[in-house]
């Protein structure tokens, strides 16, 4: 081929590139490896990870639910993962037709009326909304809550350290594990938007209806964030408690842990809004004979179109995992979703029931839960839960002093539909044993 | 239909309802275990005005065979890179390994929760570390934060540290350094990436010969308001920056950074290193030139590239190995980093991609990784050398990795860059991209990659001079396409005037 | 087209060559570890003449992506399960749980070699005896092999051991025994199992009724020859037997055995056993009734199913349970069964499809395997009720889990079935089972199983009424059918008349 | 749906089944499992299977070699798993082309004319093969060396016991390992067939050349079975010695070993005897435009035509198996095949070397030999290489006193590409250790 173009070496390829631009050596990263070294080489670091074989009591953002089987199938058809963002809609309907189906199941779980084609995470997805509540009102002042996730705060610092917003956090309830009623006062007429997360941070539901009047009644919008999605299948939607942004990660649905990602960030809001919001949208759309599609749409807000002016500098979003999401939320349906949610509920209360009977264990907030809840020890959490790690072989919970070091017996224990009671009895019997050591 | 259409022929494709319309009430598609302790009365875990009270009505009830078919069916309307060549400028559709898919799907991997204490952690901060220390070695910049989620995500942080240095070198000075300067052949992600870190754009021209206009570089450098350039390089007309080391320099002496995006590399690994030539920061595209799957519009991986300088201001946490226990390494995480400008996604990044990445480095290995930059651009170049016949080609230069047509001489005959593209799709293949970069007119950006061979480039030069040929002797037939898929061109314009976002159910 | 069209529409579909025509000097698609051992010289390894000389010429060189382009191109060309019914009568095309596939790639037993020692193999030991457990319940027949490979396999298996009883319960007299009775109707295996089996076969005529013709039956008994009686039930025409118990006597009475041809399982399930029926052997088709996938024409698994009396003749080895340690149950082969007909493949039959039916078997539970078969009946049925109106079905009672239609009506028009199957790919179903079967003129035999809802059978019907119209009003456009494939109906005379088996090089 | 048809219960479905014949009770099977429960206790079982996870020199009929991860891919492509038969040509050109191809690679690695599209193994392949040489000939005597799979010659011995065919077996030479020099002598004019595997049962290589002029001089056929595939990329084809009719397992080229099946057998001959082969043929055919495709072909010689004059009963036949093998010769091509032979050649000579060095054992057999042999132990080989599994957890070998009593210490050892030097070294450690317990 090198001939059929005129030239003699693939050397000569590079001629625009300056002489003392070229690298000449090898690059110094290691020789090919066939498949089966390379299987060994990863199956080899992949042992190294012993949190991954072990039941697991970790939330925290990121869910153990159990993965229908046909979703790697489907995630897995080359039609699907090695396809482009759908620019060629003539040739891309299976695409767009799963992203309505994923906006419109966002919708109904949420309660919200419009959503997105996806965000690259919930903590992402929560920054944007901040941005976006800066658009449409205009205003430059978030407030949060502190029981929001502390890394999605964090997030939300990132992004809005340079586009004139002030975050002003609230110390949230340390009694009920809720945010402060301290919170609702703090919006003013110059607030955008006020943050809140349910299930918050320690698991705790929040007052979102409260929370929404109390935005509302300055002109201010609340955003709510949710990082466990399977609470969707039980808790009253933000959208019917007045939400105006509801973000979530939908990691919980058919998505692998996977070390933290890649997730999915939902992004639904009102439909008065839907040309501020970030990211791609489909819309339905039909041809010159009248048969319906679907097509990327309100490309005006994009960054190809407007750039400095669009909505958000989003390209890339998680297609493949919003795809995964939509496969799990069809094949679990109404009813599944519903149960799954139900028994999160049921066994997270077995747990804590069980878990607060445990000589020196204490539930230190008394506001409602859902699947996740903080358990107060009687030593340094990090420190027992290595031990339960080692000796008993779980994974017990998340301590809390990375994020609170003031507490540093306090854990977060996270009960899913995969935890059987044998687990759960396990992990009650488990606490009770390593801390008398 | 003309007898050049060699790559397919029309067939009968399945139609699928969307999947409110198939669903039936009381079907199920799930199998759980029954709940296996004691249940409590929902009343005393959840007051009634927290519970959901629409019993989820609208959420779709269908079996498990349902599903299956509605999405196999519907996946078969997508075209794919398993199907064929995608040449996407800009966009590096190359091969997405099987075995790069089976290693992300090791449970030890998969099934790893983030929050899990690094000591039974190992194997994937390892990972971590190793692909950075080779993402490393290719851009020659030695500072890396593999968390950012694509390319866009990347170009936000590299700019958010372009200003947190410039924060910390000038202090309140800095505040007069907010123009970040950006040609205005660049990816829109671009100046919304600068607008997201508080700059301000001005656009640099482009020469006649499709590179940097240095005149206007320097003159917009004049004024000491420049925070740094954001240059893609081979820029997205396909061309290598030649200038690229005069052009740091000019940055640099008026006190600016240079960012570079690094959405083209796949015309430079092994090759040449953005670090030799004067860059201060880069972001890659994991999902391109590392081959990760796109996946119908994502997930990406983008991670942030920089010099020694600008490390201690790279997203926290970071992988740092400690000592070494028994022959393995060990790491850990650090998070006490004052300078770092924070964190821009929870957790780590997209881990799955980081696997598939590091995956695609070691079976190339670094002859191999060389070998596919040489074909990807070896291949555009015999692209290029096949269409100059029958297209404008608005540079002359030979391309890297992609080269730059335009419709100018179609037009005449009232065919334009779109119909090229839609007639394409009659002829079995994806089309290129189009109307980008928006400084050529009717520009058609072809990016074939390495994961091509000669029989099906040739397909493709065939179709392209066959589409040539059309609008001379028939432009309607071109006009008028794609004519043989199963849809034709949607209205967009109607459909973004009234934008129908989601299902409802036919009574609302 | 009609608009009655509602499945399908038409798109574009990819063409691809012979991959020997793509093939191309010094690809590799392939990637091994280096050789780690010291390397011998051949010659002291491998004489020249025992050598291989011709370079493998021929076979294809060809990269990984040319091999995933080859083959998910190929796929595009085939319907499946996966994309709608498959209403292939006698065959039960139900849908193949991706479960299933999951279990039986489960590491323990996917990387299991068959020779490995009992002790370290005892969960694979385990899979068969619970397999023949539930088998053995589902049937009433308690003796079980799961050694035979398919459903002819099964046949066989069964035949011999009919076989073997006769010689040892009658000694040299059993040579007088050498006719196996067959009815008009049953599929073609069951005689050329027959044959294999050293029997020659008489044919039972079918009744008007379809059913076996009693009086015939006790004629051909009478004569003191009759080895056995091999009856499928229900029959092919998808009607119970219902004087299976009748029959069963007479045969029994004459000293010969029955052989129950289980391919049509799937309408009994959960609802009649066969050994109650006073049946003494019978196959299954795992393949079928239990759901593991048809693959393009294979694997099959044929279990073979007996009763106590035949048991000692089943294939060695057997699994039997030994004795129970800590908790667990222990396992090992059975070799040394004198009485036993031998071994009629190597190993243990086809394992991985073992796995898929024990699945299949404990997914569904006791209630679901009734359940499946429930909806089975139903469906054929509801198709039965959906198409009477327009086609002749010779056969008045209800069927069971499939139904037989003819082009009777149809024929007048000149508009045969083999047209009508052609008709309905244009319409995007899979046609049914044609000209099968042999006794019913133009039979079109259908049966949807339960994988299939309401919606898709309305559409089904629907389709057949309209072809029926069409047969009517424009019986020339059935005749050319399909008219929307990417091949039309292929010259299988020539074919055959002239085979083309291979593939060879255009200079041969 | 019970209505619409007019029916008032499910029961009434049944009504065409006699009252007494009806199970009135429910199955006596499990009740059903959940995906979770489901997959726990499968994973349990296959916890079971300790032999499955350990270095392994098991051969004798089912070879470790490795998969490349693209076949699995696509054999679980919905459209080729989930497809039947290829009765419907239109509709089935994905299937059909694939078994052409799969055809032409079977007879360019055998060296044939023409081959089939598989039969359901190896051993019923030459079952078939002598049934079919009874054909050809219409002769009624078989004769086979003592050398070819014990198992393969039990399954032609259940096969032809009503055939009316005579099979007789001739001893191997017991100092090469090789088929004696009395298995030529004993055709004779009334042979149909003579039977010879190679590489054989104890992985010598048979002088095939000789015994074809041996069968060919009285008329016989001589078929020539293969259980290891891969020797093909290495070994003079079975075609090129003048064998008849050639078979092989097909398991070698892609397959799991999945406890014994299912597995694919390879089955080709002459041109001449194209309508006396066995199972299903695949052809090309053109359409009236005269576009190319491929269909059944030949059916006259099938069982659903000819019934009980058929070739054969087979129907069903290892399709998908097929479809991996297929792959799995055109991924690894013309060099991949013939480098997995090579290794394999040189990996076993390396072994044999190494064990026949260590004291107590020895090579009982001189023939050449591809990538199996026979090692004579110390000790009882049943003993030994329990000992070896229990203790250095490596599966080392076939015991031979499963098939040869009279063999008490010997055993097969087989050694692929997949087989890396410190397996091959651990092996040869652990065989001297536990022999000297
Ligand atoms: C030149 C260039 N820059 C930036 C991007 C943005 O990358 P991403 O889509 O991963 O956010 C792209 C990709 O579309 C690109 O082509
Ligand atoms: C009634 C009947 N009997 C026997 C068979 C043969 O089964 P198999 O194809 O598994 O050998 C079939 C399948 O086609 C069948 O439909």
């Amino acid at each position: 081929m090198l001939e059929a173009i005129g030239l003699k070496s693939a050397e000569e390829l590079f001629d625009s590139i300056p002489q003392e631009l070229l690298l000449k050596r090898p690059l110094n990263t290691p020789a090919a490896l066939s498949e089966i070294e390379l299987l060994n080489r990863f199956e080899q670091m992949g042992k190294r990870n012993a949190g991954a074989g072990r039941p697991s009591f970790l939330g925290g953002g990121a869910y153990s639910h159990y993965i229908p089987t046909i979703v790697d199938h489907i995630l897995t058809r080359s039609e699907f993962f090695t396809a482009y963002t759908p620019y060629q809609p003539e040739i891309s309907q299976g695409t767009l037709q799963t992203i309505f189906e994923f906006q419109t199941l966002v919708c109904q779980l949420t309660g919200m009326e419009v959503a997105n084609a996806s965000m690259y995470d919930g903590s992402t997805a929560l920054a944007e909304a901040v941005l976006m509540a800066e658009r449409v009102t205009r205003r430059s002042k978030a407030i949060a809550s502190s029981s929001v996730h502390p890394q999605y705060l964090e997030v939300i610092k990132t992004y809005v350290q340079h586009a004139g917003i002030h975050l002003d956090l609230v110390s949230f309830d340390s009694l009920t594990g809720q945010s402060a009623a301290a919170l609702a006062d703090a919006v003013d007429d110059e607030t955008a938007a006020l943050v809140v997360q349910s299930p918050n941070f320690f698991g705790c539901i929040e007052d979102v209806a409260k929370l929404a009047d109390a935005a509302h009644a300055k002109g201010a919008l609340l955003v709510v964030a949710v990082t466990e999605a399977m609470s969707f299948g039980a808790l009253k939607t933000p959208g019917a408690c007045g939400a105006d942004i509801v973000v979530a990660e939908g990691q919980s649905f058919g998505v692998p842990l996977s070390f933290g990602g890649p997730y999915v960030g939902l992004f639904a809001t009102r439909e008065k809004y839907a040309r501020q919001i970030p990211g791609r949208l489909v819309g339905e759309a039909f041809d010159r004979q009248g048969r319906r599609g679907f097509v990327l749409t309100l490309a005006t807000r994009e960054q190809h179109i407007r750039r400095e002016k669009a909505t958000s500098n989003i390209c890339t979003n998680e297609g493949l995992i919003a795809l995964a999401a939509t496969v799990y939320m069809e094949t679990m349906g109404r009813r599944g979703i519903q149960e799954a949610a139900h028994q999160c509920l049921q066994k997270a209360a077995y747990a804590a029931r069980r878990i607060a009977s445990v000589k020196g264990f204490s539930l230190p907030f008394s506001g409602p839960r859902f699947n996740e809840f903080v358990v107060r020890g009687p030593l340094d959490a990090g420190e027992l839960l290595s031990r339960l790690g080692k000796d008993k072989g779980i994974e017990g919970g998340i301590p809390l002093w990375r994020f609170f070091p003031d507490w540093p017996n306090d854990f977060l224990v996270c009960v899913t539909e995969t935890n059987t009671r044998a687990e759960i009895d396990a992990l009650v019997e488990g606490l009770g044993s390593v801390s008398n050591q | 239909m003309t007898d050049g259409i060699t790559k397919v022929t029309s067939h009968i494709s399945p139609n699928e309802q969307l999947i409110f319309e198939r669903s039936q009430q009381g079907r199920i598609g799930y199998r759980l275990p029954a709940l296996d302790v004691d249940e409590s009365p929902i009343d005393e875990l959840l007051p009634q005005e927290f519970r959901r009270d629409d019993d989820l009505e609208g959420v779709p009830e269908v079996s498990e065979v349902d599903v299956i078919r509605h999405f196999v069916r519907m996946s078969t309307w997508n075209y794919s890179i398993d199907l064929g060549m995608y040449p996407l400028g800009s966009c590096t559709m190359k091969y997405n390994s099987r075995l790069n898919e089976r290693v992300a799907r090791i449970a030890g991997f998969a099934n790893l929760h983030p929050l899990t204490e690094e000591h039974d952690a190992q194997g994937a901060l390892q990972v971590i570390y190793e692909l950075e220390q080779h993402l490393a070695e290719i851009t020659g910049l030695p500072g890396i934060s593999l968390q950012p989620a694509a390319g866009a995500h990347g170009e936000m942080t590299g700019i958010m540290i372009i200003r947190a240095f410039l924060d910390a070198r000038d202090g309140a000075n800095a505040s007069g350094r907010r123009t970040m300067l950006i040609p205005d052949s660049a990816h829109g992600t671009n100046p919304a990436s600068a607008h997201l870190s508080g700059f301000s754009v001005k656009t640099i021209r482009s020469t006649a010969e499709g590179l940097t206009d240095l005149d206007h570089l320097r003159e917009l450098c004049s004024h000491g308001d420049v925070a740094g350039l954001m240059l893609t390089n081979p820029n997205t007309l396909g061309l290598f920056e030649r200038n690229i080391k005069q052009i740091c320099d000019i940055v640099h002496e008026a006190g600016g950074l240079v960012y570079m995006d690094g959405a083209n590399m796949n015309a430079l690994v092994g090759i040449a290193r953005p670090g030799d030539m004067g860059v201060d920061v880069i972001h890659l595209n994991l999902h391109k030139t590392f081959s990760t799957p796109h996946g119908g519009g994502g997930p990406g991986s983008g991670p942030c590239c920089c010099t020694k300088e600008l490390e201690p201001f790279l997203p926290i946490p970071r992988v740092v190995k400690t000592d070494w226990t028994v022959g393995e390494p060990t790491f850990r995480f650090e998070y006490n980093r004052p300078q770092s400008i924070g964190r821009v996604k929870a957790f780590f990044g997209n881990y799955g991609m980081m696997l598939r990445a590091l995956s695609y480095i070691l079976t190339h290995g670094n002859d191999g990784l060389r070998e596919a930059t040489e074909a990807a651009v070896l291949n555009a170049r015999y692209i290029a050398n096949g269409l100059t016949p029958d297209y404008d080609k608005p540079f002359s230069s030979p391309p890297m990795h992609e080269v730059v047509f335009t419709d100018k001489r179609q037009t005449r005959k009232g065919v334009h860059t779109l119909d090229i593209a839609k007639r394409l799709i009659d002829y079995g293949f994806h089309p290129m991209t189009i109307y980008f970069p928006l400084i050529v007119q009717g520009a058609m950006l072809i990016e074939p990659t390495e994961s091509v061979g000669r029989q099906e480039l040739d397909q493709f030069i065939a179709a392209m001079r066959s589409i040539a040929n059309e609008a001379l002797e028939d432009p309607e037939l071109v006009r008028s396409a794609p004519n043989s898929t199963r849809i034709g061109r949607l209205d967009e314009a109607a459909a973004a005037r009234k934008p129908v976002l989601r299902w409802k159910p036919k009574s609302d």
